[in-house]
């Protein structure tokens, strides 16, 4: 505890998450960092399949609208604790930010697990389920190169939000990786907001500026459609290589139609699964929780029909990606 | 005579009074238009690819949306109104429209009427919020703002619209005579909503309404109705924009539109629609739209990261607004 | 002094005995919170007279004249057109019945041209079809603004002027102009010479007489007591929200008036 | 003697005045105070939850910074101003303060100054935009908003100011007699806003200069300094929102406040607040901000998703503002 | 008509031969975008005169009032107060050379109470250190508003309603109560009795005459004729911008007034 003035202390959770007894039914609650993507509707269903399979567990999904709403998020996991719920599966808007949320949960002793994006520091009795970002993005970028093969390229990225932790792992870790070849250049960095229509507008920009431009990473999925409609707009499909993230639908369909060259997938439906299904067996069993990756793939024309990525494409419950 | 004397109904006063009135709304937008001019020729001199057709045509594009529903914004800030809830309710008419293709199958153009009759519910709902149940026009907006992106990622589960045939990309992406139909469409738009309200007595009303309600009630005016109307029309408006939206990316966004309202009353508050009622017209609304696209396409020409666009985007409408201010202070008080 | 005038001193006869009043409030009450502006008003006024409404400041004239015009619908009492009980819950109500209204604080949109406020609500439109669509022919609308405001002998610079840049007395020419050029059964003017110079108050009175001589009928607020004696018919006079007197104008004395609109009508006529 | 004779300057009439005034003032509250007493009672009664120090304290706490720039915000819009930069300012004014400690490694008093500071800096700059610039308060706040966006991020390289120690938590989490710091300050600043507001010449001008800012002017009110006044007080408020706001996350946050200026504006206006000026009241302003902060709470006490949350929001904002205009047509036209 | 008054008629001699006029104004032209409002305008008031300022409608009177009290600072011309050029830049520079005026358009803050206008500007502030902190002494000023406005007759249901609510007789006897407060030097009365009921009107004149009494200057700017030639000493009269003519009260009748507004002055003096 805290004693910088006298009588004002720093509100804080101290002890382990020793969970109480719960062989009844569990209410837990998960957060994704923020409502309204593809990616977090998948995590939705892990967590709804694991939650199923369990049994008596209920799901209470709920998020803030927007991941730059950090303090919403604080405020959500809080009104959470508040309410008593039996664990709380999250996804960190902000590292930092968060960390004295997951605190005050353990206090009020209900077990936290964290998904996609852990806090800092993480208590070690919080797991955390999740894909390198910066890692994967970095592979991104010799993708990006290969793709492209020798000579010098122009190319460009699209960023979604500057300023929150995730785009800042993807941008550092791409830029990392081009800094392995010196044969490509980063002409125009420019954000997407998480919106199709800015990251076209965006991306029609970079283009007019950059006509010999040859690759394109973005960086999330509304930022991957758009890039590709401009592309696509601009009669350079095909000429323009695109490596994308996530996995959406019309993703998928630009990947199989040749606009997109290769799209970093991660597993979140893994993430949701793992979250409530290892949150509900350290509830009733009292089992540890441990961290675990939740695996990347990259998928690309040639390996989109494997079994094993259809898995992951199309997650259902019925076939869960989760060994 | 002397020329304080009022020079009675003449042939020639007529005309006179016609260029006099032409020449003071010029100079309204005079410094808006000013600054589009300057950024123009300095972007032509700083970017080599900026005066190219496809560029132009690009801006033209992504501007006719803003565009659009800037018209629309203007309408109604005109009547001493706000509308904040353009952006909520663009994506619902963009995300039912897209359904619409989606899964009912239906064409384009039945998809487009929906989105405009989504826009025109809502419209009618704000005008019925401000008219009959007298809530002040940021309150009753805000709260369709609210509900409306509920009700968007209620109905799609927040998930994006997708899976739509490329006929759905006509209204954003197609051409007619090498011209994006969307700026077409934003051409007549604007044409439209200009004449209706400088010429029209829907349009005197308008502005009536918005300089003394009070007068304007007063003197007849039914301005429950032409309230909800002008309300109604702008919400048509911001649904034609946010089909077209959807359009341009081939889908419906539950994400299309976040602060959208913000953009849109700048554009207007640079083209001279003042807040408090009674002032603004469509040219100025869409001098100010292109004013702050040609900032962003040409920051994005120069390469100029996203921070230092937004300190420019601000400095900007700061100077466009201060040079305005400036010029009609001194009309006013100098000749 | 002090006292309630419950009984009205009521010396005027009816000017065309047996046909109905134009016009009639029987006992209007009207509160703004915690103030009863009027408290149970009467008024009358009958084809081809000219009525003086007079009284104190705050004695409720302007509010019982919104009441006539629709704009404040009476919590209390009726309002009679022709002798038939009607309701006035909106100024287009009784614009219908054809009562034209000058407002007292002008009621006029700031912003629209003199011309636009002239029409405003009664716009001229294009003949044929475009008219139909409600396109304004401007032109005409300039020209009879600019022949209204020449009767009335007001400099103004252009008819398309804003009025926002008119002097005081210009724009209450506008007002009144708006009224003149539109009434048809009743014109209620109140202080409508207030801001206006002598010849257009001059003007302004010749209207009045003109509209009288064709059998409209005309209720002028003032409180310019010469003037009341020389234009009106007859008198009523408004005190606390009530009436006070009616009386015939050539019968009676400014001291007459003022001693009716402060309370002192029979008992200290000659105080002052 | 009639009740509509003046009641010139006696002992009794005063007090009657002022108690008239009171009850006239807490009739204007009243709508907001009720749809907060009602909704209170109801999660009372729906959720065991709700009723418990611990969630009354993070109530408190989460509304902390909401109602503290929502104090600014009214204060402004009383001057028929508006601030949209509150959010940019409030997230420049934390990352600066977080970057005091963390590269300087001053005490977060000092931090604290200057995050007031950089409030105080932004206020003066909007306050000369308005005034000495005379740009309407709505854009030069827009181009604030923007420019104050650009900086944070520009002075951040879009990455978080993390690693701080952790008695910088103690302004937003830390405790005071077991209630939380933050809303103490909440307190504080609240009543003295009020008090400046209700019963000093200072606030007696912003008032005036809200209603008639010509006839401030003509009174001999220096209304550009005045003005500047108010918007540096704001700008000094958001400031220390903005740096509770940090130290409750342990972090400055370039992305902190996007559109927290319609949260804000919500609960001046929920309270009563008028955005064409010359009304508005702390008192009321708090009680919008607790409203809108406890749907929230509701929301996810009683499982309601964000989606139907939003819908929730829009629905009270509509009621507690109809019902408001609803009370005040009455009062003023029955009594 | 429609000649240029270059040379004005100049009947009325300076009151306090040899001491310079308390207010003067030399040349003043006021354009407003291409309406010149004031176009060369001269105008004098020495000390303890009243002074009538009348004029057309839209002859520029209010135009050059503002001038007088700061509100527009002129494009030509000097304002000079005790001899003293001066620079009236802001209604506070004429505030403190002694100078209150009453605006035709009232200047009113419509959400403020009664009270709080009255004091606008100059609040009654708690003595002792509260004072020093801008805390203000409410009640002292609830009187002191009662007080002034009991002076000029008019009722008003409470000091501390908002000016919104008030009838336009009433809103008219604040602004002037508040600039006859407040005047030590020169008093400029823009119509201050246009909207005011008889009473009221006497009780302004009474306090302008004891204005002039004890020492103050007055201007008064009215359109009614009679009342002019009752109080004022000199009379100004302005005409398209310019003065016209300048006459002793006591030497003039309304219409030698009437023609030196409209421009008749030498020529056709009888016409009406
Ligand atoms: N909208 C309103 N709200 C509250 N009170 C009002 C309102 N309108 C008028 N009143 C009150 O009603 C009373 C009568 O006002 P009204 O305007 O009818 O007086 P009037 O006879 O026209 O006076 P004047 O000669 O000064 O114009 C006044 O005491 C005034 O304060
Ligand atoms: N702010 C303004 N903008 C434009 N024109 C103005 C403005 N103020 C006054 N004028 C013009 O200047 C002329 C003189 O106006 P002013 O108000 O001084 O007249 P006035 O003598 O006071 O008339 P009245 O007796 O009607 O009050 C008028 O023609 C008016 O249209
Ligand atoms: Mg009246
Ligand atoms: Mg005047």
């Amino acid at each position: 505890l805290l004693s910088a003035c006298g009588g004002v202390e720093v509100r804080d959770g101290g002890g382990d998450g020793a969970s109480k007894d719960a062989s009844g039914p569990l209410k837990l609650a998960v957060v994704p960092k923020a409502v309204g993507a593809d990616y977090w509707n998948t995590v939705k269903a892990g967590a709804e399949c694991a939650a199923q399979r369990a049994g008596d567990v209920t799901v209470q999904w709920d998020g803030v609208t927007a991941e730059t709403d950090v303090e919403g998020q604080v405020n959500l996991i809080q009104n959470f604790v508040t309410k008593k719920v039996d664990g709380i599966v999250y996804a960190a808007t902000d590292s930092s930010a968060l960390a004295p949320a997951t605190d005050q949960a353990l206090a009020a002793k209900i077990p936290v697990a964290m998904i996609d994006s852990g806090t800092s520091p993480q208590p070690s009795s919080v797991p955390l389920f999740a894909t390198d970002n910066r890692a994967s993005a970095t592979e991104a970028a010799k993708l990006l190169a290969k793709e492209l093969g020798p000579g010098n390229h122009d190319v460009a990225l699209v960023e979604f939000q500057p300023g929150s932790q995730t785009n800042t792992e993807r941008v550092d870790g791409f830029k990392a990786g081009l800094a392995q070849f010196p044969n490509l250049k980063l002409v125009g960095q420019q954000p997407s907001k998480s919106d199709v229509n800015e990251a076209r507008r965006v991306t029609e920009n970079i283009l007019t500026a950059n006509p010999n431009l040859k690759g394109i990473f973005a960086a999330n999925e509304p930022s991957v459609l758009g890039a590709a409609q401009a592309i696509q707009a601009a009669g350079k499909s095909g000429k323009v290589v695109i490596i994308g993230w996530d996995a959406a639908p019309d993703e998928v369909a630009g990947l199989r139609s040749g606009q997109i060259s290769a799209l970093v997938v991660q597993n979140p439906f893994k993430m949701g699964y793992f979250g409530v299904d290892k949150m509900v067996k350290h509830l009733r069993d009292k089992a540890p929780l441990a961290s675990a990756d939740t695996g990347v793939t990259f998928v690309t024309k040639e390996n989109i029909d494997t079994a094993e990525i259809k898995a992951v494409l199309e997650p259902s419950c019925a076939n869960p990606p989760v060994q | 005579m002397s020329t304080a004397e009022a020079s009675a109904g003449t042939q020639r006063g007529d005309i006179a009074d016609w260029l006099r009135e032409r020449v003071s709304h010029a100079v309204s937008e005079f410094t808006a238009a000013t600054a589009l001019v300057v950024l123009f020729v300095a972007l032509t001199f700083a970017s080599p690819y900026f005066l190219t057709a496809d560029n132009l045509f690009n801006i033209g594009a992504q501007t006719a949306v803003i565009a659009i529903i800037a018209t629309a914004q203007t309408m109604v800030i005109i009547t001493k109104g706000i509308d904040l809830s353009v952006g909520s309710v663009a994506a619902l008419a963009g995300v039912l429209g897209a359904m619409t293709v989606r899964d009912l199958g239906f064409s384009l153009l039945a998809a487009t009427a929906v989105a405009i009759g989504v826009g025109a519910l809502a419209g009618l709902l704000n005008g019925l919020l401000v008219t009959a149940a007298r809530i002040p026009p940021f309150i009753a907006t805000l709260g369709t703002m609210s509900v409306g992106r509920g009700l968007v990622f209620i109905i799609t589960g927040a998930v994006g619209v997708y899976g739509l045939p490329r006929s759905f990309q006509l209204l954003g992406n197609g051409e007619i005579l090498g011209i994006p139909f969307a700026v077409v469409i934003t051409v007549l738009v604007a044409v439209g909503v200009a004449f209706l309200l400088s010429q029209t007595r829907f349009g005197q009303y308008t502005y009536a309404m918005g300089s003394n309600l009070e007068a304007a009630r007063r003197s007849g005016i039914r301005v429950g109705r032409h309230l909800t109307g002008v309300y109604v029309l702008a919400g048509v408006l911001v649904g034609l924009g946010g089909m077209i939206a959807a359009s341009r990316v081939n889908s419906g966004q539950p994400n299309y539109g976040i602060s959208l309202e913000l953009d849109v009353i700048a554009a207007a508050v640079i083209g001279g629609a003042s807040l408090f009622g009674g002032q603004g017209r469509i040219v100025g609304t869409i001098i100010g739209a292109f004013l702050i696209a040609l900032v962003r396409n040409g920051a994005v020409l120069l390469d100029i990261s996203i921070h230092y666009q937004q300190v420019i985007v601000g400095l900007i409408i700061w100077a466009a607004v201060y040079f305005d201010q400036y010029r009609r202070r001194r009309l006013e008080s100098r000749g | 002094m002090g006292t309630t005038p419950t009984a009205t001193a009521d010396t005027a006869d009816l000017p065309p005995a047996g046909e109905p009043p134009v016009l009639e409030a029987r006992g209007i009450v009207k509160r703004f919170g915690h103030v009863e502006a009027l408290r149970g008003a009467d008024f009358t006024v009958h084809r081809g007279e000219v009525v003086a409404l007079i009284g104190d400041n705050g004695a409720g004239k302007s509010t019982l004249i919104k009441t006539l015009s629709g704009v404040h619908p009476p919590d209390e009492g009726e309002i009679l057109v022709g002798g038939r009980p009607v309701q006035f819950s909106t100024p287009v109500d009784a614009r219908r019945a054809g009562v034209e209204t000058v407002y007292q604080d002008l009621a006029v949109a700031d912003d629209l041209s003199v011309a636009a406020n002239l029409y405003l609500g009664r716009e001229i439109l294009r003949s044929g079809p475009l008219g139909r669509l409600g396109l304004l022919d401007k032109r005409a609308m300039r020209q009879g603004a600019a022949a209204a405001l020449d009767e009335l002998g007001v400099r103004i610079p252009r008819v398309t002027t804003p009025i926002a840049m008119l002097s005081g007395g210009q724009r209450q020419c506008v007002a009144v102009a708006r009224a003149i050029i539109w009434a048809t059964n009743v014109v209620i003017l109140d202080e409508p010479t207030a801001a206006l110079g002598v010849v257009q108050t001059g003007r302004v009175l010749d209207v009045v007489r003109r509209a009288r001589d064709a059998g409209m009928s005309v209720v002028l607020v003032s409180h310019n007591m010469p003037q009341v004696l020389d234009i009106a018919d007859r008198v009523e006079v408004l005190r606390l929200g009530r009436r006070a007197a009616r009386l015939r104008a050539d019968e009676v004395t400014t001291d007459d008036l003022v001693a009716a609109m402060t309370g002192s009508t029979s008992t200290d006529r000659d105080e002052r």
